[in-house]
């Protein structure tokens, strides 16, 4: 399946974990008949039929919580949650219930369970669809987050999410759902991702920039501009946010001297906040200029194209901020 | 009714239903950013809800509110605007389709976050008895939403608080792409009764019914404080957004519902009350020329600068 | 019901209300870390249910959740030592009271969210049943559970998709140190009627009452998986937690409990079957030796390792 | 009122502002009769009546929805959430409708709503009972989050969280419900706290200590450890987490050139990582050794004073943290 596209390699994944799985079922709304709202599940239930996929009511902090008593009670369910923003109305059961189960029960079992949902902007969707919520997530310790940036990465990191014994968030770009990459014909080809490694996407000697999702291919484009002017920069794609690659990313600084940490999410307290952070303690007598970040401003999400292309990140200001983290 | 109210009522609706038409338009046509969910059919619902409210009493809406915010009496041009996401829109371009508001008219805004309207208006309702004017709280939502487990915390609480507030359900039967029936094991006449609230069910279709029955509602409402429930039985034409060729759905199915077109049944209404043909047209006529010249002004307007991205965040700036 | 199984039933009260009472004694002494929910008053309850229940089905539980969990046949020993935060609880020290759990036994947890059982449990009997082996889960919450949202959206799911799990309300009338009534203007039977869900109600303080109706209910459910309701009203004899003085509360409405206290009620039935004062001094001295033991070992027991921290955060270390 | 308890200050704020304001009011469990479970309203239903002082039932979506719904008409409602782990029930309605409502309207109207809610460990509550979740509200525009680490500041931040048009979540450390401090007698002279202001606890040269709630006085206690051994320690108060005092955070860093963040929550992807990103930025010229971090362990809280005595951040974990940025 050469020109696979992300959200139909999400939907293999699923397809293929099912197969090789009879305790991996879905939930969701609309996941059934109509396939999702970004069609992830297409054909799943004329495949798998309603014991394994179940079409729910509005109900995201049930379904939530169901997936827990489930994977509890030795199922591996995976929830689809539409949107990221309705996470708002899981979270006590992702929270206090799923991150904490195998530590408070001390360690008698785990939640193999998975939330996909998909966060950041690009469909004018405005500021109740559209918002990045990762940093959350990765701030509770018993949960695991990951977020793909390309079709294989997306069949990979579902894999081995569902595969994992603890809960699993893995955050999908909506903006990419559209995105084409190769993925194996043969399913044995088809290679899980494992969780909390990274990837350099680009190597180069000059200037690192960290980044995940969307940020990946807007990080690309970057370091596309800066090679003109002469200056190599490293792309690394940290595909998994907790835990997170921190020995590449260190590597790399060792290396290069100078970074810059990007994604779409809102940076004050973002995800770029910690790597930062870490980087400022393990990573302090590497460097030779400023860490920066790259995020959207402190704002929720506006409607409309011009206000939303404004705000969100692009390569420019990865870009600009290399220049100044260089200067 | 009388004809000169059916009238009324008739030019209302007719104002959402072509002010729906043009956007969908504007839609295909690439001029409407987001999601568009459209209430076409549904009109008589927020049309006859709206006949007993003022400014004063608030309502709140959820992500199929182009009928709730233009029956409540907000700007035409400034709703257009909004939803084309012009600088001049009720909310400056940054809402949209899903987040048009008009706190001057009581209009507290769409949602789209499933079931969100129930706390807020319940809240709503609360301040208005706190404030004791009489005025009341209006809640809109469908019948997807009756899963969302808030409905039951707000009919809950404003039970027990004798909170002026209507729950107002347009029950279409669709909660996006599923028959609701697929997804609820009660309906809101049971649920209103576990809480002894009062129920009554209504033709939402039949604007007269909807405007009789909710001013009989609010008017005791407004006497002494308790909640009520109306549902309204109502029919979605277009798909669940703007771009859902509704493949799921039965052709006859749709093709049946112009039998049931509120603006069909207004008409003939006034008809049976001795409105003419002329009548019609003449409001007909008045109607397009209000929809045109809001939507030329608001494909005139100018966008929202990018440098406003971080204005009205907050109230004023702290720290 | 015969006398022996009287006499089991008893028993485990019994060992529910000698542990709480000891457990009493030692926070009074200092020894309890966090909150300490007793169920004194309660104990017939989950005695009476879990008569219906194998290792095969789960229960789900709340902050009140001794009871529950002994009566689910957890290890007495790895209870104390959970509680009085020992290395070799059940839990490993980690949890303490609000959090017992023993998923070898199907005990899915004691939990310090109000209403947070609801859908662990609902998702649990979906498992259940995707199983096919006709086990069943069964949710123990309180009547202030009554007003969350979730049971909303778990009682429509239940019996929406047929879940073999059972509701098991404790009304004690109470929710912390508010009458409940004052909470809520529905009630279980209202709710389980609106959708659609057998409802059944007990004496919750008498134990054969509470087992006849359970086994029942749970007999059904395995043979046809389906939802059920079962509110027993019950006595909450403590406060909310150890060190509340209950001024909130009548001093006669304290008093007048022990008329209805489950254990002397089963004793008094035990009588009447033919039981005598021997055979039920028999009992107790047993039941006093065993948790005197269980005390013993915990008080002995070593504190967790704080070098354990980290440990059990995860199944595996990725990255 | 000298030697005024932290709770108590709570309560006088709660009373001095529904007094100056009749849209004041409260909603929350059991925070009438019984007057709180902290007790942070007692008497206040006795003093302003069941009006303005609403018991709920355990609905904490609905009530801090309501109060959303309140504040866009015309009320000032003061919601508590029991404890903060409970909040997991209210992200939707804080985060979606109150964070959001001003911005996406147009700047039509605010929220002038605050949550009041206790994080934080000490009572062996365990680990549902003793998160601090405050770097989730701070990664939310539209939401300000304040966090008083004594008396006086509990009242003057309350009271100006009340004042505020826009939403404000106050984090009171359960902890420190019992400190005793200094409250002026004469109402007149109790004082507001400007938010987004810090404060230098105590100053010193050679490091600064950036920290709130509860961490302040162990910050205290490390500067005077330092002391002892001729190092000048300022430590710093955020008060205000969102926004925090940046400028009074640089300006010390430029005067000792070290820095340690402290607080109780979690450290990854906790509000320190935010204050190093950006002083890693801005303050990146100033810095002489790494930038490092004190905070909770990536666990969930554990019951047992063994185990949540050694998962506390404390003093000593500060002193070699400013041993180790000083080396
Ligand atoms: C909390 C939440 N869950 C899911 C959605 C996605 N969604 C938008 S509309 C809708 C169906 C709503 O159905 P109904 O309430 O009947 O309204 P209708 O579209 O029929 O007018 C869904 C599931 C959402 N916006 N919010
Ligand atoms: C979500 C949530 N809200 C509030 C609380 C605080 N709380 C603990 S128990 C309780 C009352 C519960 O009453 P009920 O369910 O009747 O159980 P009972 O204590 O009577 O056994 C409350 C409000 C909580 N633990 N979780
Ligand atoms: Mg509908
Ligand atoms: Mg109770």
């Amino acid at each position: 399946m050469p020109e696979t596209r992300y959200i139909k390699a999400v939907n293999q994944a699923l397809a293929d974990a099912m197969e090789a799985d009879p305790t991996v079922f879905l939930i969701g709304e609309d996941i059934g008949a109509a396939g999702g709202s970004f069609k992830a599940t297409r054909n799943l239930l004329e495949k798998f039929g309603p014991e394994r996929v179940y079409d729910s009511p509005i109900s995201e902090a049930a379904i939530t919580g169901m997936a827990v008593g489930a994977a509890l009670t030795g199922m591996r369910p995976v929830v689809e949650i539409m949107f990221m923003d309705f996470t708002t109305l899981s979270m006590d059961m992702l929270v206090n219930q799923a991150a904490k189960a195998r530590s408070m029960f001390g360690g008698q079992g785990s939640v193999p369970m998975v939330l996909r949902t998909p966060h950041g902007g690009g469909l004018n969707a405005g500021p109740q669809h559209s918002q990045c919520l990762e940093a959350w997530f990765a701030h509770v310790p018993g949960l695991r987050v990951v977020c793909p940036s390309n079709p294989a990465d997306a069949y990979g990191l579902l894999r081995a999410a569902i595969d994992d014994p603890d809960p699993v968030i893995v955050v999908e770009n909506k903006a990419l759902y559209a995105m084409k990459g190769d993925l194996p014909d043969a399913p044995e080809d088809r290679e899980r991702i494992e969780i909390g490694k990274g990837r350099i996407v680009r190597p180069g000697r000059d200037a690192t920039v960290v980044s995940y999702g969307a940020a990946v291919a807007m990080a690309e484009t970057a370091a596309e501009t800066m090679a003109e002017e002469g200056i190599e920069v490293e792309v690394i794609d940290l595909r998994s946010i907790q835990p997170w690659d921190e020995s590449l990313v260190l590597e790399s600084l060792t290396r290069t001297h100078n970074l810059v940490v990007a994604h779409e999410a809102v940076e004050a307290f973002g995800v770029g906040a910690e790597i930062v952070a870490r980087m400022a303690d393990i990573g302090f007598d590497q460097l030779d200029g400023p860490i920066l970040r790259v995020g959207a401003p402190f704002a929720p999400s506006p409607f409309g194209k011009t206000l939303e292309d404004a705000y969100r990140p692009d390569a420019n200001q990865i870009v600009a901020a290399l220049r100044r983290t260089l200067a | 009714m009388k004809l000169d109210e059916l009238a009324r009522l008739h030019r209302q609706m007719l104002v959402i239903r072509r002010a729906e038409e043009r956007l969908q338009k504007l839609f295909a046509d690439g001029l409407v950013p987001g999601f568009l969910h459209l209430s076409i059919g549904q009109e008589a619902v927020p049309v006859g809800v709206s006949e007993a409210l003022t400014d004063c009493d608030t309502v709140s809406s959820n992500h199929r509110g182009h009928g709730h915010t233009l029956a409540k009496g907000v700007d035409l041009k400034g709703f257009f605007a909004e939803i084309l996401g012009k600088a001049t829109g009720l909310c400056k371009g940054r809402g949209g389709s899903m987040h048009v508001a008009d706190l001057s008219k009581g209009m507290l805004g769409a949602n789209g976050i499933v079931g969100a309207g129930l706390p807020i208006t319940t809240g709503s309702a609360l301040a208005l008895k706190m404030q004791g004017q009489g005025a009341v709280a209006v809640v809109y939502f469908g019948d997807g939403a009756l899963a969302e487990g808030v409905l039951h915390e707000c009919l809950n609480i404003a039970a027990l608080w004798k909170l002026p507030i209507l729950f107002v359900c347009e029950n279409n039967g669709w909660s996006e792409f599923s028959p609701t029936e697929r997804q609820l094991a009660t309906s809101l006449d049971k649920l209103a009764k576990a809480f002894g609230i009062k129920y009554s069910a209504v033709d939402g279709n039949v604007v007269a019914d909807v405007a009789t029955t909710s001013a009989r509602l609010v008017k005791a409402m407004r006497k002494n404080a308790a909640p009520a429930v109306l549902e309204c039985s109502t029919t979605r034409v277009r798909g669940h957004f703007e771009g859902d060729r509704q493949d799921y759905r039965d052709g006859d199915e749709i093709a049946a519902l112009s039998e049931r077109d509120p603006i069909r049944l207004s008409a003939t209404a006034m008809a049976q009350a001795g409105g003419t043909p002329e009548m019609l047209a003449e409001i007909a006529d008045a109607v397009d020329a209000e929809i045109e010249a809001a939507t030329q002004a608001a494909l005139e307007a100018p966008l929202p600068s990018s440098a406003d991205i971080l204005t009205d965040v907050y109230t004023s700036v702290a720290g």
